[in-house]
C-alpha cells in the first residue's frame, strides 16, 4: 500500500512537471518569459492571503460538483448532468431564499435544504430512468443538462427576472443580507460554503470507509452483480447514490448564489465550466473523497493563477489557457511505468467509461 | 518422439513469494500431459508463462530445441502454441465462424470473405469430430460449444501445441466425454497437449504423463501406466483422503418449497416452466442436469435475482416472492453462485472486502447501526481462511491474485459461515482441488446433519451421488424425474438429462 | 483621491514610476464583442495622450470579475474601470468596501458616491435604425438576428421595432435568437430564412454572429447592418447601415477627465445628443459612400425624427426601465 | 410560416452536416471503446485549420486537407495520451477541448491579429454544387442543390463506414477491439494500432466538420464557432448507438428538431423554451430506442486469466 502511494505521487509530480515543460514550450514559442510567468501564476493563486482566500473560493463548486461525480463512480455510474443539478438547484434556492417569509437563517436553511433535494431529485430522476427504462444515464444526464440550463434562463429571463435597477441581466432579485452565507473573512471571498464542503468530504470519506452503505456503494461500483447477489438493492443504490451526487452538485450551485453571488445570475455557474472541472476532480483523485480536496484546490488554483497571470504580465489570457490545458492533459498520465508493467497491462482493456 | 516443449529450472516470484520455483516440465510430440496439483500450486502460472501471459523471473524456455522467450501471447502463437482459457476469451456479439477465423480472416481485397469463413470452419470441425454451427452467435452457445469454438480456434491459428486450464471444470459428464476423445483425436493427429484438472479420473483416462505441482515445484512426474488415482492424490495433498463424514438419519419438515414456477421474458419459451421442488430440513437435494437447462433460472428465482412469472417460492410455508435479495437473505437463504466471478466476488476488491459481502447488516459486525466494525469480523475471515486452507497473503491482498480455487474456497467459506437454515450450493467445488472438494463436501454435509436445507446444483454426478438425499433431473426448464439416494445410478440420472424416461 | 490634477500632470512627464495608473476591468474576454475591444482601444489612446498606464484586465467568468476588481485595488490603481452590467453587483459591493477608491463603470449605472457611471442610450440608435428600416423595405418586411433572448437586448430588439412601426406601420417585423454570442453559424443560417420569407433588410444584433448574416446577404442579396462601429466597410454592397456605440469615446472621454481633474461620480449619459450613440449617416459620417438601397431622401427623414428625439418632441422608452 | 418546407430541410442539412462529421467521428471512437469528450475541441481545431489553410493557400482543397490533418494530429494527442501514457480519457478529453479554445484564440491573435474573429472578404468558401441525378428528383431533388460537396460527403459517409465495419477485414478488427479488447489483443490483433487508425480517422472527421462550419456554412473563423456542436455530436454518437445509420439517424433527428425549434420561435414562446425542443425529444427518442448501448461491451473486461 505504502509503496502504490509513492508510486502515485512520483506519477503525479513527473506528470506536472512534463505538463510545466510542455507549457514552458507554449511559452518559449509564444515569447512570454518561463520563470516569470509561472511565478506570476503561483502568485496568483497564492500570492497573497486574498488570492489564497479566492483560490478557495474558486475550489469550493468544483469540489462539492467532483465529491458528487465521486460518489457516483464509486457507485459505479456517470453523473454527467453536474451542470444541470447545480444551476437547477441554485436557481430554485435563490427563489427560496428570495421569496420564502421568515428570518435569515431559516431561508438560508430551507434555501440549502431546497438546493440538496433539487439537485438530487433532478439526478435521481436520471437515475430512475436508467432502472426503469435502460435509458443510459450518461446521455440523460448530458440532455438534462441542457434542458435545464434553458430553463432556468428562463425563469430568470421572465417570471423571475429581477425588475429592479437596470433590468438588463437574466438574474433574480437580490438576497437579504440576512439570507446569505457569511464570509469568513471580511472582504474576501471565500465564504463557510468552502467549510461545509470540506465537512462533507470527511464524511463522505467516512461513509464510503466505514459505513454498510459506503460498503454497498463501493461494492456496486465494482461489480454491481456481486452486489445484488450479496443483497443490495440494485434500484435503491442508483437512486441513492444519485440523490447524494446530484445533492452536492445542487449545494455547489447553492453556495455559489448565498456565498458568492447573492443572487442567481444566468451563466455564471455555467460559464465557468465548474462541472467539467469537478469532473476532473473526481476522476484525478480517482473519486477518493480526500484526495478530491487537493484536486480540486489544484484546479482552483489553476485557474486563480491563469487570472493573476492575466492581470500582472503582459503574457495573454490565452497562453494562461494554453498552460492550464497543458498541465491538465499530462496530469493522469502515467510515465513511470515500466516496460514490464506495460507489457503486462497490454492484455487488459482501458476502463471504459469510468 | 521427440521434445516439443522444455521448460527448465523456471521460477516465478510475485514479491517474496515463488508462486513457480526451479520448475523443469517437458512436452513431447503428439501427448497428453496432465499438470495437477492443489489450489495455488502454481498451475496456471506455469501455463502463463509458457503463453506469454506472464514472463518469468528465471529459468528458461526451449520449443522445439529452441531458446525461446515470450513477452506476449502473440509470440507464442508465432510458435505454434495455443491457450484455451477457462473463462473463454470470446466476442459473445460475433458469430461462431467469425470467432474462429479472426485474427486470419479470409478475405480478398481488403473484404472479409464470411462464406469461406464458415466453410473452412466447418471443415476444421467436421475433421476433428467436433459439431457445432458456425453461423450461430457465441452468446447462444452453450458453455461446452463455446469451448469447443476455443479449441477451433486454436487450432485455425495453427497451434501444434495446445494448453487447456480446467476445461472441463464447466463441462456436463457427456462433454467431457466428447473433450477427451477430441483430445485423444488431436493428439493422434500429432498435436500436443497440456490439460490442467482437478479430476484424477479424467487425468487416468487421457493423459500419457501426469506432472504433480505442490507449492510451485514439483513434486512427481508419472507416466500413466506407473501410477494409480491414489497415488496422485497423495502426491498432491501430500495425505490420504479420508472417507465422506456419515450422514446422521434426518426426518424434517419441509423447509424450502417452490410450487409451479414459471420464469421467462414475454413472448419468449419460458425459461422455467411449471417448477414444483422440496427441500427438507436437514436434507439436500441436488439438481442435475445439462447445464442450461433452468437450473440457473431456478436458483436466482428462489434467491430473488430475477423475478418470477407466476408461481410461488415459500419458506415454512411462507411466500417469500415479494421478498428482496436482502430479505430473503435475511430469512436465512445463502448462496454459493454458480459462476464466481460473476456473482460471487468484485474482483478488484481485497480478500476482506470480499468476505465482507452479506455480513456488512449484520449487528454483530456493527459497532453503531450502519457502522462496519471491521476488526470485529477479522476473526471470523482468518477463521474461514484456516479451515479451508485459503492461500492468500494477506487479507488485503487483492483478490484476483489468489488462485481461482482460493477464490471458490472464499466464497464456499463465506455463504457457509452464515449457518443459514437453507443453502443454495451452485457448483461448489468448481475449480477447488480434491482436498479442498473433501473439506467443501465435508461441510455441506455438517450443515445437513445440523437440520440445513441444502440444494446442491452440479454438472458432476459423482458430487450429486455423494452429498445428495434426493435427486431431481431438470430438462429444458422442467424437472423430469426425481431420484432418491438410493435409485440413483449414473446411468439413470444421464438418461433423465438427455431427455429420455426411466422407468423404475 | 484623483484631484490634484498639477502634481499629477507633472510626476507623469518626470518620472514613469509614478505615473497614473488605471486598471480597465473588463467583465469578459475581448473577443466575440467588438465592443470591449473598441472600449479597450480608447483607453489606451488616452493613456498615449496623457501618459497614463493603463493595464486591461480581461475576466474569464462571472466570479472572476469581483476578484480582479479586489486585486486592483490592492494593487493601488489610481482609476478602476469596468463595464457592463454583469459587473454591476461586483462593483457595488466593492466600492461601498473601499469608498476611498475611484470607480468608473461604463454601460451601466452604479449608484455610489466614488463610482462614475456612464451608460448609452442605444435604444435611440436602434430607433433610428429602424426608422430607416421601415422606410427603405421593398418587401414591407424587416428582419433582424439578435444574439439571445435576454432582457439587455431587448434595448436593441425593441428599440428597432418601434422606429421600424413608426415609419412603415405596415412591415412585418422578423426577430429570430441565435440562442449564443458566438455562434456565426447558425446566424448565417437564421438571415437566410428570414430572406426566404422575404425579408429585404435584416438588422444584425449578434455580437459574431453578425457576421453571419452579413454572409448571407451577400449569398443572397438582401441588406443589412451591423452594430457598435462602422461595420459597412466590411461589405459596402449589402452592409448598409451600421449602429454605433461609442465605448472607446467613453473609455478615452473617463481617462481623459480623470487626467483633467474633471472627473465626479454620478451618471453620464450618451445619446444621439451627444453623438455617443448613432446610426452611420445619419448622426455619423462613414468611410463607405451610401448604399442606393437607403436613398438620400430617407436619410434625410430619419434625421427629423433623430432631430425630434433630441428635441424632445418624440420620446424614445428605454425598454428595460418601461416597467 | 409553415412549420415544414423544403428549406427549412435545405437549412437542415446544413445544419447537421457538422454534427454527423463529428458524430461519425464519435462513432469510430467508441466502437474502439474510447469515450470522446474531445469531440468539440477537435472540431473547433478543423475549423481553425480550415481558414488558416485557405488563407494561406487559396486552395480549398488544400484547406480542408490542412483542417482534416489538424484534427488528426489531435486525435493521435489523445491516443498517445491514453494508451501509450494510460491517461485517463475522460480528462484528457477535456483538456483537449481547453487547449483547443486557448490554442485558437492565441493563434487567432498571432497569425490574424485579431481577437474573436476573423474575416476576408477575399477568401472565398467551399463551392455549392448539385448531385447530378438526386437533384432531378421532383420535389425532393432541392436538397440536393446548392449545398456543399462535404454536405455530399457527409451524407455518404454512412454508407462507407457502414461497408467498412461490416464489409471489410479491416472493419471487422476494429470492432473486435470495442467487442472486447483483451480478447482481440489475445488473438494477436495489433489492438493499440487499431486504436490510433480509428482515433485518427474519428480526428479527420472532426477537421472535415470543423471545414464544413468555418468554410462551407460560413467562410470565417470566430473564436468558440463550435458553441456546444461537438456535445451535440456526442449524444447523436450514444442516440445512434454508434451505428453508422443510428449517427445518421440521431443526427438528423437533432438538426430537424433543431429547425423546428428555430421556426417556433416566431410564435412567442420563449426562445428557452423553444431551443429546449431539441433535448427533449432526444430523450424522449431515447424511451424507444434504448436497446442497449451498442454491441461494445465496456462491461466485458475479461482479462486474459
Ligand atoms: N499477481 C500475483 N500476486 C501475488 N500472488 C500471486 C499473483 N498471481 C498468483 N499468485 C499466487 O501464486 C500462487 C499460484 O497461483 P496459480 O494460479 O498458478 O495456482 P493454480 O495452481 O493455478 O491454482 P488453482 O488450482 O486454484 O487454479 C497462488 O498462491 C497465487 O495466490
Ligand atoms: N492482476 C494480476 N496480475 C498477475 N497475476 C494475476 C493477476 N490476477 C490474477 N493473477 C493470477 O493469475 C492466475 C489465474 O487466475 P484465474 O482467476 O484465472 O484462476 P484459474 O486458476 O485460471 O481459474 P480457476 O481456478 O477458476 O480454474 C492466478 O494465479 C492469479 O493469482
Ligand atoms: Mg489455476
Ligand atoms: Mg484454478
Amino acid at each position: 500500500m505504502r509503496n502504490e502511494q509513492i508510486q502515485t505521487i512520483l506519477q503525479l509530480t513527473i506528470a506536472i512537471t512534463i505538463g510545466a515543460v510542455v507549457g514552458a514550450i507554449a511559452m518559449i514559442v509564444s515569447g512570454a518569459p518561463v520563470i516569470t510567468t509561472y511565478i506570476q501564476m503561483w502568485n496568483g493563486a497564492f500570492g497573497n492571503f486574498y488570492l489564497f482566500s479566492s483560490t478557495l473560493a474558486n475550489a469550493t463548486p468544483i469540489l462539492l460538483i467532483a465529491l458528487g461525480v465521486g460518489i457516483a463512480f464509486r457507485a459505479g455510474v456517470f453523473n454527467l448532468g453536474g451542470e444541470g443539478q447545480m444551476v437547477l438547484a441554485a436557481v430554485t434556492a435563490s427563489l427560496v431564499a428570495i421569496y420564502l417569509p421568515g428570518p435569515g437563517f431559516v431561508k438560508v436553511l430551507a434555501a440549502i435544504t431546497t438546493g440538496f433535494l433539487v439537485g438530487g431529485g433532478l439526478s435521481m430522476l436520471a437515475g430512475w430512468m436508467e432502472s426503469r427504462f435502460q435509458i443510459q444515464l450518461i446521455i440523460s444526464t448530458l440532455l438534462l443538462n441542457y434542458i435545464v440550463v434553458l430553463f432556468a434562463s428562463y425563469l430568470v429571463s421572465f417570471p423571475f427576472q429581477d425588475r429592479t435597477g437596470s433590468a438588463a441581466l437574466s438574474q433574480t432579485a437580490m438576497l437579504d443580507p440576512a439570507a446569505r452565507l457569511p464570509k469568513l473573512f471580511t472582504g474576501m471571498t471565500v465564504h463557510w460554503g468552502f467549510v461545509i464542503a470540506l465537512l462533507l468530504a470527511v464524511v463522505l470519506y467516512v461513509m464510503l470507509k466505514h459505513t454498510s452503505f459506503g460498503y454497498d456503494i463501493m461494492m456496486s461500483g465494482k461489480n454491481a452483480s456481486f452486489a445484488f447477489y450479496g443483497g443490495v438493492s440494485k434500484t435503491k443504490m442508483m437512486l441513492h447514490s444519485m440523490l447524494i451526487s446530484g445533492g452536492l452538485a445542487g449545494l455547489a450551485g447553492v453556495f455559489e448564489v448565498l456565498g458568492s453571488q447573492y443572487r442567481f445570475v444566468d451563466g455564471s455557474l455555467t460559464d465557468p465550466g465548474y462541472a467539467w472541472s469537478g469532473i476532473m476532480a473526481a476522476l484525478l483523485a480517482k473519486s477518493h473523497p480526500l484526495a478530491i480536496v487537493f484536486a480540486s484546490l489544484f484546479l482552483g488554483a489553476l485557474h486563480t493563477g491563469s487570472l493573476g497571470l492575466e492581470r500582472n504580465t503582459d503574457v495573454p489570457l490565452e497562453i494562461a489557457n494554453v498552460i492550464k490545458a497543458t498541465l491538465i492533459l499530462f496530469i493522469t498520465a502515467k510515465f513511470s511505468i515500466t516496460w514490464w508493467q506495460r507489457r503486462k497491462k497490454a492484455g487488459v482493456s482501458t476502463s471504459g467509461t469510468v | 518422439m521427440s521434445e516439443r516443449i522444455l521448460m527448465k529450472n523456471v521460477t516465478k516470484k510475485y514479491g517474496d513469494f515463488y508462486a513457480n520455483n526451479e520448475i523443469t516440465f517437458s512436452l513431447q510430440d503428439a501427448e497428453i500431459h496432465a499438470i495437477i496439483g492443489e489450489n495455488g500450486a502454481g498451475k496456471t502460472t506455469l501455463m502463463r508463462i509458457l503463453y506469454g501471459l506472464e514472463e518469468q523471473t528465471s529459468g528458461s524456455l526451449y520449443v522445439n530445441g529452441k531458446p525461446v522467450r515470450f513477452s506476449s501471447p502473440t509470440e507464442a502463437i508465432k510458435r505454434g502454441i495455443g491457450m484455451v482459457h477457462q473463462h473463454f476469451m470470446l466476442f459473445p456479439h460475433l458469430t461462431v465462424a467469425e470467432n474462429i477465423v479472426i485474427g486470419h480472416e479470409p478475405s480478398s481485397a481488403g473484404l472479409f470473405n464470411r462464406k469461406k469463413a464458415v466453410s473452412q470452419v466447418k471443415e476444421l470441425a467436421a475433421s476433428y469430430k467436433m459439431t457445432i454451427d458456425p453461423t450461430k452467435k457465441v452468446k447462444h452457445c452453450s458453455v461446452g460449444e463455446q469451448q469447443r469454438i476455443e479449441i477451433l480456434k486454436v487450432l485455425y491459428q495453427g497451434a501444434e501445441t495446445i494448453i487447456l486450464d480446467e476445461p472441463t471444470a464447466v463441462l456436463t459428464p457427456h462433454e467431457v466425454k466428447g473433450l477427451m476423445d477430441t483430445l485423444k483425436l488431436l493428439a493422434t493427429s500429432g498435436k500436443s497437449i497440456i490439460i490442467i484438472t482437478h479430476k484424477l479420473k479424467e487425468v487416468m483416462a487421457c493423459a500419457n504423463r501426469i506432472t504433480v505441482l505442490r507449492n510451485g515445484e514439483v513434486t512427481g512426474s508419472r507416466h500413466v501406466d506407473e501410477t494409480s488415482e491414489d497415488e496422485l492424490a497423495t502426491l498432491m495433498v501430500g495425505r490420504d483422503l479420508k472417507e465422506v463424514p456419515p450422514r446422521a438419519a434426518q426426518n424434517g419438515a419441509t423447509h424450502l418449497e417452490v410450487k409451479n414456477v414459471v420464469v421467462g421474458e414475454k413472448g419468449e419459451k419460458p425459461t422455467l416452466h411449471h417448477v414444483s421442488l422440496q427441500v427438507k430440513q436437514g436434507e439436500i437435494v441436488g439438481i442435475a442436469g445439462v447445464s442450461g437447462n433452468g437450473q440457473s433460472e431456478l436458483i436466482q428465482a428462489i434467491t430473488g435475482l430475477i423475478p418470477i412469472e407466476s408461481g410461488d417460492v415459500t419458506m415454512d410455508g411462507e411466500s417469500v416472492n415479494e421478498l428482496t435479495v436482502y430479505e430473503r437473505r435475511q430469512k436465512g437463504i445463502s448462496h454459493i453462485p454458480e459462476d464466481r466471478y460473476q456473482w460471487g466476488i468484485a474482483k478488484s476488491a481485497s480478500v476482506a472486502e470480499n468476505a465482507l459481502m452479506g455480513y456488512q447488516y449484520i449487528d454483530a459486525y456493527q459497532s453503531v447501526r450502519g457502522v462496519i466494525n471491521r476488526r470485529r469480523f477479522r476473526p471470523l475471515v482468518t477463521k474461514w481462511i484456516e479451515q479451508f486452507a485459503i492461500k492468500t497473503n494477506s487479507l488485503q491482498q487483492q483478490i484476483d491474485q489468489l488462485s481461482g480455487g482460493n477464490i471458490q474456497k472464499l466464497v464456499v467459506a463465506r455463504e457457509l459461515g452464515h449457518e443459514s437454515s437453507f443453502l443454495i450450493a451452485a457448483e461448489p467445488t468448481r475449480g477447488v482441488d480434491i482436498g479442498a472438494m473433501e473439506r467443501i463436501h465435508e461441510a455441506l454435509i455438517e450443515r445437513r446433519n445440523e437440520g440445513a436445507s441444502i440444494l446442491l446444483v452440479s454438472s458432476e454426478l459423482s458430487e450429486i451421488r455423494t452429498l445428495s438425499d434426493r435427486i431431481v433431473v431438470m430438462f429444458e426448464g422442467k424437472i423430469v424425474g426425481e431420484l432418491s439416494r438410493d435409485e440413483a445410478t449414473e446411468e439413470k440420472i444421464s438418461i433423465l438429462m438427455a431427455g429420455g424416461t426411466v422407468h423404475a | 483621491g484623483g484631484n490634484e490634477e498639477p502634481e499629477v500632470e507633472a510626476s507623469a512627464e518626470a518620472d514613469g514610476g509614478d505615473e497614473l495608473r488605471v486598471a480597465l476591468i473588463l467583465p469578459e474576454r475581448i473577443g466575440v464583442n467588438p465592443f470591449f475591444q473598441q472600449m479597450d482601444e480608447g483607453a489606451n489612446v488616452a493613456a498615449e495622450e496623457y501618459g497614463v498606464s493603463v493595464n486591461t484586465i480581461e475576466s474569464t467568468d462571472y466570479a472572476a470579475i469581483e476578484d480582479n476588481l479586489r486585486v486592483a485595488i490592492s494593487e493601488g490603481y489610481d482609476l478602476i474601470i469596468t463595464s457592463s452590467f454583469e459587473s454591476e453587483d461586483a462593483l457595488t459591493k466593492v466600492a461601498s468596501e473601499n469608498p476611498d477608491q475611484q470607480f468608473a463603470i461604463i454601460d451601466t449605472v452604479v449608484d455610489l458616491p466614488n463610482v462614475q457611471s456612464v451608460t448609452f442610450k442605444e435604444h435611440e440608435a436602434a430607433y433610428l435604425l429602424g426608422a430607416a428600416a421601415g422606410l427603405s423595405t421593398e418587401t414591407n418586411k424587416v428582419g433582424m438576428i439578435a444574439a439571445a433572448d435576454i432582457p439587455l437586448l431587448q434595448k436593441w430588439t425593441v428599440g428597432f421595432e418601434e422606429g421600424l412601426k413608426k415609419t412603415n406601420p405596415d412591415a412585418e417585423f422578423l426577430l429570430n435568437y441565435v440562442g449564443g454570442f458566438d455562434d456565426p453559424a447558425r446566424a448565417k443560417e437564421l438571415a437566410l430564412l428570414q430572406a426566404s420569407n422575404g425579408a429585404d433588410f435584416i438588422a444584425g444584433a449578434a455580437a459574431v454572429g453578425d457576421l453571419g448574416v452579413f454572409e448571407a446577404a451577400a449569398e443572397v442579396g438582401f441588406y443589412t447592418s451591423g452594430q457598435d462601429i462602422d461595420r459597412t466597410v466590411v461589405n459596402p454592397d449589402h452592409v448598409v447601415l451600421s449602429q454605433l456605440k461609442g465605448t472607446d469615446a467613453a473609455a478615452y472621454e473617463t481617462i481623459k477627465s480623470f487626467v483633467e481633474g474633471t472627473f465626479e461620480p454620478g451618471v453620464v449619459a450618451y445619446g444621439l445628443e451627444d453623438e455617443g450613440v448613432g446610426v452611420t449617416y445619419i448622426t455619423h459620417e462613414s468611410e463607405t459612400p451610401l448604399h442606393d438601397f437607403v436613398s438620400e431622401d430617407v436619410i434625410e427623414e430619419v434625421k427629423q425624427i433623430k432631430d425630434q428625439i433630441i428635441a424632445g418632441e418624440l420620446v424614445v422608452e428605454n425598454p428595460l426601465s418601461g416597467e | 410560416m409553415e412549420l415544414f418546407d423544403l428549406s427549412l430541410l435545405h437549412s437542415t442539412m446544413r445544419m447537421f452536416t457538422p454534427i454527423l462529421l463529428a458524430a461519425l467521428g464519435g462513432l469510430l471512437c467508441a466502437r474502439v471503446g474510447v469515450f470522446n469528450v474531445g469531440l468539440e475541441g477537435l472540431v473547433l481545431i478543423g475549423a481553425f485549420s480550415a481558414i488558416v489553410g485557405n488563407y494561406f493557400t487559396d486552395n480549398l482543397i488544400v484547406a480542408v486537407t490542412v483542417a482534416m490533418l489538424s484534427g488528426m494530429i489531435f486525435s493521435f494527442l489523445l491516443a498517445f495520451m491514453t494508451i501509450q501514457l494510460k491517461a485517463n480519457e475522460i480528462v484528457v478529453g477535456i483538456a483537449i477541448n481547453f487547449l483547443a479554445l486557448g490554442l485558437t484564440t492565441f493563434l487567432l491573435r498571432t497569425i490574424f491579429d485579431v481577437k474573436g474573429a476573423f474575416y476576408d472578404s477575399s477568401m472565398r468558401g467551399l463551392p455549392r454544387v448539385d448531385v447530378p441525378l438526386l437533384s432531378d428528383i421532383p420535389a425532393v431533388g432541392v436538397l440536393f442543390q446548392s449545398q456543399t460537396p462535404l454536405v455530399y460527403v457527409a451524407l455518404a459517409l454512412p454508407f462507407v463506414l457502414y461497408f467498412f465495419l461490416y464489409k471489410t477485414v479491416a472493419g471487422f478488427r476494429l470492432l473486435s477491439v470495442g467487442y472486447n479488447q483483451a480478447a482481440a489483443n489475445s488473438l494477436g490483433i495489433r489492438t493499440n494500432a487499431i486504436k490510433y487508425g480509428a482515433l485518427g480517422l474519428s480526428g479527420l472527421l472532426c477537421g472535415l466538420a470543423g471545414a464544413q462550419l468555418s468554410l462551407g456554412q460560413v467562410t470565417m473563423f470566430s473564436e468558440g464557432m463550435t458553441a456546444g456542436r461537438g456535445f451535440v455530436a456526442l449524444v447523436a454518437t450514444m442516440l445512434g448507438q454508434s451505428h453508422p445509420f443510428g449517427v445518421l439517424g440521431a443526427s438528423f433527428l437533432f438538426g430537424l428538431a433543431d429547425a423546428i425549434s428555430t421556426r417556433l420561435q416566431s410564435i412567442s414562446i420563449p426562445t428557452q423554451l423553444t431551443s429546449m425542443l431539441p433535448y427533449i425529444l432526444t430523450l424522449l427518442v431515447m424511451f424507444f430506442v434504448r436497446g442497449r448501448g451498442v454491441e461494445t461491451n465496456y462491461s466485458n473486461e475479461q482479462s486474459s486469466r
